[in-house]
């Protein structure tokens, strides 16, 4: 068994000693079919991206904006379910054991699915976990925790706007992995994120913790890749940028490689963008 | 009572964490929880505050209208050979239902706070118009999410809410084709987060702590009338009350000042196709933990379907899901049958027209008064009046409504 | 009071044969006489009567929810910036309107005359299914006369009087072409003579002797309650009171109370297209002699028009013609625009849908309020909800409705 | 001036004498036009009617049935007013001495125009009002029937199914001219008069009184005329039977004088049955 914590704090020392931000990917499971989004991770993986998450989709997502509601809703439609996303995570880390595999969504999957059985599911197979609706005073938040760390794989915590210093404190006590900044008050692919703001908020959280702490919400095009390259984040997530490119080329696309190539050289293009 | 019966009452609410028993919670994205902390904490002191519950009495007796009546139903009564039935009318509270109660309730906690704005979600169009209206009467600017097809349904309602001023916004799933109730239960939350100043008018026992108990709070004066009046008419408690559950704000307001008395028996009567409580399974969404109806996997609530809008919803208040669990409350449910001959029997025996929703608990509420004899006591929560829903019974009656 | 007073006062009503002053009395065809002759000793037993009374009582407050609240209306106190207004709260009655007042009173006195079937004329349809709920409860078969316009305009009220088992007749003027309320009036007095028998349910102060006195009498409660409630909050009578008036039902409910507090203003407000009591003349119709709008020979009403259905009505009922020639209460009118803006500015202000009949009283009301000091207290009766209106509103608001 | 009184009491004993009933005719004035109307009188008088009534129209009309209603509105809207109808009974009385002339209708009417300056205006002309809404206690039951007095014309009475024995007492005690027995409860031109009923209801009302008693509503055919021929009524009143005909007649006819011919056929035809 690969100490799973290790690759991701493995990703980010190599990276800071590179002077370099982590490059976090998004897609969403079975979108656009299940097929076709396992080539995506896979190509993406091979464009360079440090980490990807592997969000499992949810009908009643309330922290996505329009565009990846939509290819939540229209995965489930196509016939995905949770067993299906670990299924693709698992063949995404047999065709990539260096990238860092984080699995996103809403508690309702997991605890549907049974929260120790998942965690012995994606043992050695994922490094972390991003549950939006899991806030540290429910119970499941250290049922899922503890049934997680046994298998070495981090809860990450969200750190939002509207979080106070207090509360950071509190959050980034046990936290594990990384820190996630969400960058915006709201839902994901709607407003753009504030270079200043972004990082003042990334300044309060490293008060308290030497985690490192990506950015996320409001980072979509090559442009503002480009100035959140100059942020002080220690990597930067781009969600429903890349899922739109891949809501266009499937409008038009049908084959699943040229699609994946189609993400592929996005992804390389913004990563080029961030670490130049 | 003695210290081990308040300990161990059920009126006691939720645990310090939003749970009732193993359901509630708050299942809320970061971005929320300091809100819902800020509201928590507003809705105690607010609660404890004299000259704040002295202003919701005002206004629930002025504006709203209350104490309105616990009807004694002789014609129904008569008609249907067992139990005397009692209505407790909140229909003819202020813009007919109960939901005034809570929005009123709210929209003072929002003003307490210094809120400047009003967001609320709407399935019916009931919650929507009674806050719009207190939104109104304090001065608040309200935008109020409702399902897309709800907006078609619920048409005066939503012109109803435009008339107080307040802003409607039409709700889709994921697909953009269509939108109910959880679909503007979604948008309103995705929009409160984006606006996290803003205060959130949850229209029922619903969504993450505290609003099951807040909602639960405000709405328990239907039960606290009930009891009164129940008292004075009848010099005892009743045997059973029958309410409707969508959320679960009006049957929680009726029976929560019942819950520790157990000689009182309590049903919650859902729409067929949307019972969560008899066909649901466990879930969390939306910010809470309940029976709901839901996909396999979790990833989705099941399409639901009632002849009343107000309780067409996937799931419901969490408590409920607790009542049901340790067996406090029948939970059942009627057909629209059921429920469309029960809303034209109240028509014609008693030239009351009650709202759908309200028309699926007086459908339970005839089967089991039916079974007990002439000197039980049956009450039944008239929660809404019917005008909204006239254009859908003429629908169904066609030729059968007569010159 | 002393003797002379209580001779004096404009509370006693109309003389023996059905005068108030010179205005009223019974122009009846003799096929009617007995069945008036009948109604009126009736009536007279029923009042002084503490069962009867009592039951009336006692349906008042537990079927149709009264008294409902005299509510400060703060807001709109503050937007007009002059005296003090209050709302007496008839729109929040069973039925949402003050007619349930009197057709709950007369069905009981159909009921307590053994009477088997009741007949009832109505403008706007909120007499009809007051009249018809009514009949529901107590058992009537109840046939309600509504003029070919009114149906067409007021179709939710025709649907409602349905679902309470009533049954609607279509009414039109001799050419058969159209039909308001006043070819209701003429129509069911043609039934009600075919059919002596019957009970005829009138629903405003008109008609011959004794139903201006049967209806002030049941209306009074408004007014009343306006008394008790506003000694309650000010501690003395207000200044003013203003309603609206069509046959003059509401109107004549609310003040009554109040003829000899001469230190009361009151307002009766007429639409401005139907405005008998400013712009008639003296005629005798449909049994009752009052000021009308009539043709110069007086063989015919002329046509009337107004936002409101329910105060188009070419006359007024005679105790209010009384009043205006011994000056004591002050008759005028509004524009539909000026109802609409008031109907307007009470739905934003205070977040309550007036009918569009007492939208008439409140731009009134608004005027005499800007000219008076904060210290002063005007009263509006809200006589109606405005739900049956809103199709309307919206078709004249359109684009400017808002999201 | 003629004593007019007496014109109806002689025709009354005449009849009695030749052991007759009375014919009363009733039409609207102004209907289809007020020229016609005014030839329909005359040639009803020429058919030997012994009584016509003159209805004045109004619109509210609370006694009348369809048939009568729509010709009260048909003659308003043509633009007949009181003053007009009074023309018309002057001209009617100038071309027949003989018959028995009654203007009947709504008391509005009369008190617009101002009850004595009424009375003054038809002296001579007519002999009896009928007014259908003026019951003996209302104010202007006493000041019509004196300023008629004065005038020698008669104020009908009106006794209907409805009027007790009590009633019928009071009402002849100052009655004139004749008694109207109304023979249905409701409204002329719509039920058919039972012929017992009538019977017994015109014996109760002679226990009272010795004037003529004539009998209304409900006798519109040739047939009725005939069962009614047989009753104890001193006379018969023909009026939406005979309106009826003038508004089928008028349909297909314009000519003023052709339309009184039709209606005088139609009369004769009637008067034969009632006294054969
Ligand atoms: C009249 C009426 N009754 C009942 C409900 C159901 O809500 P709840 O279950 O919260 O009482 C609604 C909701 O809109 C409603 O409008
Ligand atoms: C709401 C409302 N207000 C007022 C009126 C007018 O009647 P009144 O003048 O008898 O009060 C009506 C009559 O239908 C009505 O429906």
């Amino acid at each position: 068994m690969i100490n799973l914590e290790n690759r991701i704090s493995k990703i980010f020392k190599n990276l800071k000693s590179e002077n370099k931000k982590a490059f976090i990917s998004f897609t969403t499971a079975g979108y656009p079919d299940e097929d076709t989004s396992l080539e995506i991770i896979k190509s993406v993986a091979d464009s360079g991206a440090n980490i990807h998450e592997i969000s499992f989709p949810h009908a009643e997502a309330q922290a996505d904006g329009p565009i990846i509601q939509l290819a939540n809703i229209e995965s489930i439609k196509n016939g995905i379910n949770f067993e299906k996303v670990i299924n693709i995570a698992k063949k995404s880390r047999e065709y990539n054991q260096d990238i860092g595999l984080v699995m996103m969504g809403y508690l309702n999957n997991i605890f549907i699915y049974g929260i120790d059985k998942f965690a012995k599911e994606v043992s050695g197979i994922i490094d972390a976990v991003i549950c939006v609706d899991l806030p540290e005073d429910v119970i499941e938040e250290r049922l899922l925790k503890e049934a997680l760390k046994k298998e070495n794989i981090a809860l990450i915590k969200l750190v939002t706007p509207t979080t106070s210093d207090e509360r950071i404190q509190k959050l980034v006590k046990d936290a594990d992995g990384f820190i996630y900044s969400v960058n915006v008050a709201g839902i994901t692919g709607v407003k753009s994120a504030q270079i200043d703001m972004v990082n003042s908020q990334i300044s309060r959280i490293k008060k308290y913790t030497d985690l490192p702490v990506v950015s996320g919400f409001g980072i979509k095009t090559e442009e503002d890749v480009k100035v959140f390259s100059k942020s002080n984040a220690d990597g930067i997530v781009i969600g429903s940028g890349i899922v739109e490119k891949i809501q266009e080329v499937s409008k038009i696309e049908t084959n699943k490689s040229k699609i994946a190539d189609f993400v592929k050289d996005f992804c390389s293009k913004l990563i080029i963008n961030l670490n130049s | 009572m003695t210290i081990e019966e308040i300990k161990n009452s059920l009126k006691n609410g939720p645990n310090d964490k939003g749970y009732y028993g193993d359901f509630g919670g708050r299942y809320a994205p970061e971005i929320l929880m300091p809100n819902l902390i800020e509201l928590e904490d507003a809705f105690e002191q607010a609660i404890n505050d004299k000259s704040f519950i002295d202003e919701f009495d005002y206004y629930l007796k002025d504006y709203v209208g209350r104490p309105n009546p616990l009807y004694f139903a002789e014609q129904l009564t008569k008609k249907i050979g067992g139990a005397k039935i009692y209505l407790k009318s909140d229909h003819l509270n202020h813009l007919g239902a109960h939901k005034i109660n809570n929005s009123l309730f709210q929209i003072l906690l929002a003003k307490y706070m210094g809120k400047t704005k009003i967001y609320c979600e709407t399935g019916a169009g009931a919650h929507l118009i009674a806050t719009a209206a207190c939104g109104a009467r304090f001065n608040f600017p309200v935008i109020g999410y409702m399902g897309k097809d709800d907006i078609f349904l619920q048409s005066t309602n939503v012109l109803k809410a435009k008339l107080f001023g307040a802003e409607v916004v039409e709700c889709v799933d994921g697909t953009g084709e269509k939108g109910v109730l959880k679909d503007a239960c979604t948008s309103v939350l995705k929009a409160w987060s984006s606006d996290p100043k803003a205060f959130y008018c949850c229209g029922s026992a619903i969504g993450p702590h505290p609003f099951p108990k807040i909602v639960q709070y405000a709405q328990s004066i239907i039960g606290k009338e009930i009891k009164k009046q129940i008292l004075e008419k009848e010099n005892r408690l009743p045997d059973a009350i029958v309410a409707c559950i969508g959320g679960g704000s009006n049957l929680i307001g009726c029976i929560h000042d019942f819950l520790d008395d157990k000689e009182v028996a309590l049903y919650g009567v859902e729409a067929e196709h949307s019972s969560a409580l008899t066909n649901g399974s466990i879930g969390i969404m939306q910010g809470f933990k309940s029976f709901m109806l839901q996909s396999n996997d979790g990833s989705a609530t099941l399409d639901t379907k009632s002849l009343a809008s107000g309780i067409n919803f996937y799931s419901c208040g969490p408590e409920h899901s607790y009542l049901k669990s340790i067996g406090r409350v029948n939970y059942t449910y009627a057909t629209d049958e059921e429920a469309f001959s029960a809303f034209q029997l109240l028509c014609k025996t008693e030239g009351i027209l009650p709202a759908f929703e309200p028309s699926f608990a007086i459908a339970q509420a005839i089967k089991i008064a039916k079974e007990m004899d002439s000197d039980k006591i049956v009450v039944i929560n008239i929660c809404g009046r019917g005008d909204k829903d006239i254009d859908t019974a003429e629908r169904m009656l066609g030729d059968k409504l007569g010159k």
